[in-house]
């Protein structure tokens, strides 16, 4: 397995994990200085309707969901969990290196209680910056595009 | 089985919990309201736009479908067989020429019509069904449909009265400023709250909660009970539209305002700022209106994000909001942008709408234990139901709460409307 | 309350969606039916060959274990303790000289006899039961057992018929007919499907669905309306045999039925075609014999795949099909390699009878909304039920109906059988 | 609706399974019993130890927050808004001045009076409530709340007879000795069981279950019935003490008792012996004391570890055991340890508790089918409720029943308590 | 990581991928030109029982299978999405190489509604061919052998 | 890749399969000859709890779990499934190699019907010892601490 294979891995652990400790800056730091993070409903997605659940075409936009998460949103109080599955990495030319992993979050309430609450796809294209892979494009390709009760915390 | 005795009060200002919980209940709604003489949003002309184009929607929990026909005209019907009940239509949206049921493959045209049936007449002249048998008698259950400016509705009800006279002069103003222009689909978002859809139906026609709840929409400035604003219903003060308009207040005034109401009022900005602005687009001020249909219809403008949302219950402890994106077709494509980015604003992420998932679901499980408790709904005082031209009030759940009173068979005597 | 004026129709020739939803009727159904005068399969002889062999298995939606004394007698007991009521066995297969209860261990022999019971006379003579107890007034409830070549049934009544009458003729010779030589159980299958138990039960009697839901049947050319074939029915109706002839039609005339059918009359061909060929070996030329008996067992024939299938109830709501794969002690390698690969025709993944769980379960889901609404049964026309020798036909539909309506009591003055 | 007609025997010694699978029955059991004069476990008061520290628990299905007020003094009420009903705190445990409402932000003091309404008297005087809105008059459903030596208890009944009188001395004497030095709260442990509440209060009064259901207690030489050992309830047989002596037994006796018994009883070692060393410390010999306090507080000593359970019913078919391990200030860390290591005895992975989790949820799937079939509960006799100081014996849970009875208005003529 | 070890994550990654795209020919063609594929019930496999749930012991009957998918079999419409673990690479003798992976599949329906459909086990051998490896012999072990509605779309 | 690398991931994938087999023996080898193995709720570890639901400060400890699994403990029949994440190697100090990894476990009953049973995170600290990488310390930080039915088969 190639450096870059292993730094693949290595991204996506840390990705979920990071989530799932609510390490939201340290998160944001797995991002490029340039980014886009989107979430798509399936259902928009293979329509080729272009609205999206979370939609942020800059870091900032994307900063400024994570301070309105701090800062003013009130949600269910709950704790998530990733599992994210098997890279696989799409040979073809673009610039840097285009991913797509499959994943389920799983959202534990404050008593215990665990029900599956996504999953979907990653379709990410990394690129190398500062000697190592960061996220210049996510999008999240919602399968379970019926959200149970709210989507607050990112996937 | 419920009866008009369950009213605390004649003015609908306390609503006992029993009504949210109860499956008897439940299945009732479902007959006297959604299967009765009421009015559902079903989907946009623009949706379907050519013949054969069709979409699947729900009125109540009863699955029905809305297509169009060669003709161009649109037909809504319940999508169940007249056979042996299967679901005839089984995709979300295409594109067909008639509906075959996948069991038999009884065959049903864009009216909703039965138009064939195989083996009818069996083989070799053996079985079949009798040559009595009436196709014309067989046809789906078909739902009356009109529309005001694209938006269709429909009604399983032969008796419901005209759409126009359902909806009234204040809503029909409403729905033509946001259909003023042909519109165009920017996708469909979902949410399902594990509570009673009722709590939705009143939290829509809630101007109080609003700016309480909501957190995000005083904090970034966007939306604030000290605005000019209030509540306007149709006749019957069964729908309602909550309004405010732009700019009708200062930042210190609402400063001294939420202050006094002791509710956090430090204001922060976005790093994008542009996600928030508003670019009026019908002529006036509004930049708040939301239009609730009873029982289950809500047109939504929030700033320049334009939505209408389908409350879709599914049973008595869960229901969907299924929420259709719309623009115009002549925005530009920066406009187009700006819709996209301010979508963040709603739906199941919305900025100014995830609350209401955990609201709801924290007031179903917290009152389903005392069914005999009741809410208080006195916001903007008790008594007549009518318009108010200021915010802080709940008046139109009391307006809510009447007609459902009516449809149900449960208005107490000498009740206040 | 369910009464008798629930039919529209006095020939069951409309079923109100209402018995397929109703939480009341499902409670009904297990007491009038499942513990009723009526016989239910257990299991095979052939899978509890030894002394202490047992199998856990169910009778509607009571558990109930099935094992085999030292004597080679065979029991069938309810698999609840007589004592506070746990699951006594709780492995579904094995081997034992008794059943202990693990909260207790309480122990009951293999005649479902209360056995042994821990500190029956408690410690130092202190504790413990009275000596008036009576160990064998608190057995495990038994069932009423006889078998059919090798094809164990059980009754949960002491008033039901003896299985022979129970059964009628035909169905005996259907039942003699699949027995005819010790079997062998290739393994078995399990399918969840979300909705009503008896819409499985009109299926298997459904000889108008097989091959316009089921098209494999058609595309690859194993089984169409157009072969000989029909219904045979005991005398009171309740039980079916939907049966065919291989190779009775031609695949011109049949193309020409379908294609007037409007149905799909392409054939293909598989890269493995020995998959489906079909090797008689009951001197007939049947391949095709689905034997339903009331309420809840099916024997099926289909070519060279044998099976036996147990519905089981699950709620008002859900049912497993529980299918148990058989071929012959005597059958070749050749032939068991067979049996294997044409096990793919049927089970969950079956394909020829996939498609039943998702036509089952759209049927459910859209005939809930409307309880008052009714099924259409009619192809072989209304009227007196009776055998048929065709198969455009689903008159043993209402044949089942008609004796639902009888054991649940709700049998209409000048009902039509 | 159930009567007292459902009874078998006027002694409580058979229960009708009925009652175990009826959610109508479920429902009056909230009312009548949880929300009626019993009084239930809160938590501790070492929970809670500074002013604004609060906890959220459960009395029946009702959410419940316990908070310590700025004086010291310790309050309980509902959870749920006086408002529109939503749960007021949302967090499990903290320290908070006051208790703020997410909806609209209604503002409740710590003893739950509602101190602030956001925009009461509107903006601008318009809207808000009506001056005459009595606030005193919508606080949160407060509990009447007593304690005993630290353990916090409440009740929804104004009618409720005084804690102590509830309790009874036996019962208060084992409180006053569990709790005879300050505790200190280990950690909590939580099991969802798939069965209904009754089958755990019998569970728990079921001295007979213990060393036969538990093997690790006779297989590891723990407890076992051979030991001195009874029951002892309070003047009502509502509540029992379940309790053994330590090493009153020899391993000779019992292994013949155990054989005569056919119970397994060959004893083996553990490679780690101290975890189940017993270390006495309350000055007698008892190192097994059960206590079960109705409807659904438990406080448990198994040698050296040390809980209280709470018993929340979610449901007619499910529960929670909520378990709060615990110790005591001037444990030394060695004795720490020792606890840590005993909790493996506990909870839902714990070497003597685990089973109950399989033999409730089995007994519950069982015995759901047969409503009218009922267990015996006869060890030690039928006839009159007493205490007992033998170990093989049931009779509290005729106590549990009795007292059952009673509240929920099903007492039969001529009932022998 | 050898690369032997990289092109098994590779082929698993790659496997549940086509799969959830509905890429059935790609699928196909990880399969070598000899191969089975059979889906098993643990309730069967645990008692020497020899019936399948689908049994292909050629590769023409597993093309039949995706033919009969797309040609004549009705079932719900859904996605998959497959969860797919760390293999287990088996040491042993015999032709090729055995792993093991551990797998969930989710299955979610047209409105966005998604449920765990199968847990269970490949237990795979895998060939080199073609310069790449190809998957001999499929074992499914299927845990949930409680069928949900039905089984259409492969494992 | 390094070895390491590969040897952790082999670690995780051999631990989950040893249990669904339920391998104990074998699992007890992948543990150091000092070892600890605590499972522990969320809501104990968030406050600063001691007490956990399985407490196995000892070797002996662990192997009398296995031993009373085997000789005196009654549950519920069932299977388990393991699916593990991708392993997260935790820069830092200390004896030996820090490992997060997310897990869920499905159980599935006799009769074929699975159920998500748990999610969490392995806190792990690994080390080499006879050649290979054992387990002295694990944490098994469970998410779903409202325990389904009853916890017996290791996690
Ligand atoms: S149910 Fe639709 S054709 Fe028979
Ligand atoms: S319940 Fe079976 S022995 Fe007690
Ligand atoms: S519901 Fe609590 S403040 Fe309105
Ligand atoms: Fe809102
Ligand atoms: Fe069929
Ligand atoms: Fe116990």
């Amino acid at each position: 397995m190639s450096l870059d294979r292993a730094a693949v891995y290595d991204l996506f652990a840390e990705y979920g994990g990071l989530l799932d400790e609510t390490r939201y800056d340290a998160w944001l730091a797995l991002f490029a200085a340039e980014c886009r993070y989107n979430v798509v409903s399936r259902e928009n997605h293979e329509r080729g309707l272009p609205a999206a659940l979370i939609f942020c075409d800059s870091r900032a936009m994307l900063e400024d969901r994570i301070m309105a998460l701090r800062e003013a949103n009130k949600y269910n109080i709950h704790t998530d969990r990733h599992l994210i599955g098997l890279p696989r990495l799409i040979p073809g030319d673009g610039e840097g290196l285009a991913v797509e992993v499959p994943f389920a979050v799983y959202q534990t309430d404050q008593e215990g209680e665990t029900r599956l609450f996504a999953a979907g796809l990653y379709r990410d294209r990394l690129i190398s910056a500062g000697g190592g892979l960061k996220i210049r494009d996510k999008l999240v390709l919602l399968d379970t595009f019926a959200i149970p009760t709210l989507l607050a915390t990112p996937l | 089985m419920v009866t008009a005795a369950i009213w605390p009060m004649l003015d609908y200002s306390r609503v006992p919990y029993r009504l949210y919980h109860d499956a008897e209940i439940y299945a009732r709604e479902q007959q006297r309201i959604f299967q009765g003489p009421t009015w559902s949003f079903l989907g946009l002309d623009a949706e379907i736009p050519l013949p054969g184009d069709f979409r699947a929607t729900w009125v109540g929990d009863t699955p029905v479908v809305v297509n169009r026909d060669a003709t161009g005209a649109v037909h809504a019907f319940v999508n169940r067989c007249a056979h042996r009940g299967a679901l005839v239509r089984r995709e979300l949206s295409g594109n067909a020429k008639e509906h075959i049921c996948i069991y038999h493959q009884w065959c049903y045209g864009l009216d909703g019509g039965l138009s064939a049936i195989p083996f009818r007449r069996g083989i070799r002249g053996q079985g079949g069904l009798d040559a009595g048998f009436d196709m014309r008698a067989h046809g789906l259950r078909r739902l009356r449909v009109d529309a005001v400016c694209g938006a269709v509705f429909g009604t399983l009800a032969a008796d419901a009265e005209p759409l126009e006279d359902y909806l009234g002069p204040p809503i029909m103003a409403q729905l033509r400023r946001l259909f003023d222009r042909p519109v165009r689909v920017l996708g469909y978002n979902r949410q399902r709250i594990r509570a009673n859809w009722k709590l939705y139906a009143e939290n829509t026609r809630d101007n109080y909660h609003a700016s309480l709840l909501h957190e995000f929409l005083v904090t970034f400035g966007l939306d604030r009970s000290t605005q000019v604003g209030g509540v306007r219903m149709d006749g019957r003060h069964r729908h309602n539209i909550t309004w405010a308009e732009a700019n009708s207040d200062t930042a210190e005034f609402a400063r001294e305002a939420y202050a006094g109401a002791r509710v956090r009022n430090d204001y922060l900005s976005l790093k994008e700022p542009a996600m928030v602005a508003f670019h009026p687009e019908h002529g006036d001020k509004l930049n708040l209106a939301v239009t609730s249909v009873f029982p289950s219809s809500v047109f939504v403008q929030i700033s320049n994000s334009l939505a209408i949302r389908q409350i879709r219950p599914r049973g008595v402890d869960e229901f969907e909001v299924f929420q259709t994106m719309i623009g115009y077709d002549d925005d530009s494509p920066e406009m187009t942008l700006h819709r996209l980015r301010q979508a963040n604003l709603v739906g199941p992420a919305g900025f100014v709408s995830m609350e209401d998932g955990e609201a709801l679901e924290i007031a179903h499980r917290a009152s389903r234990p005392e069914p005999d408790r009741a809410t208080i709904i006195e916001l903007g005082g008790g008594g007549a139901i009518s318009d108010r031209d200021y915010r802080v009030n709940d008046v139109p759940l009391r307006g809510f709460w009447s007609y459902y009173a009516e449809l149900l068979g449960i208005e107490p005597a000498g009740a206040v409307r």
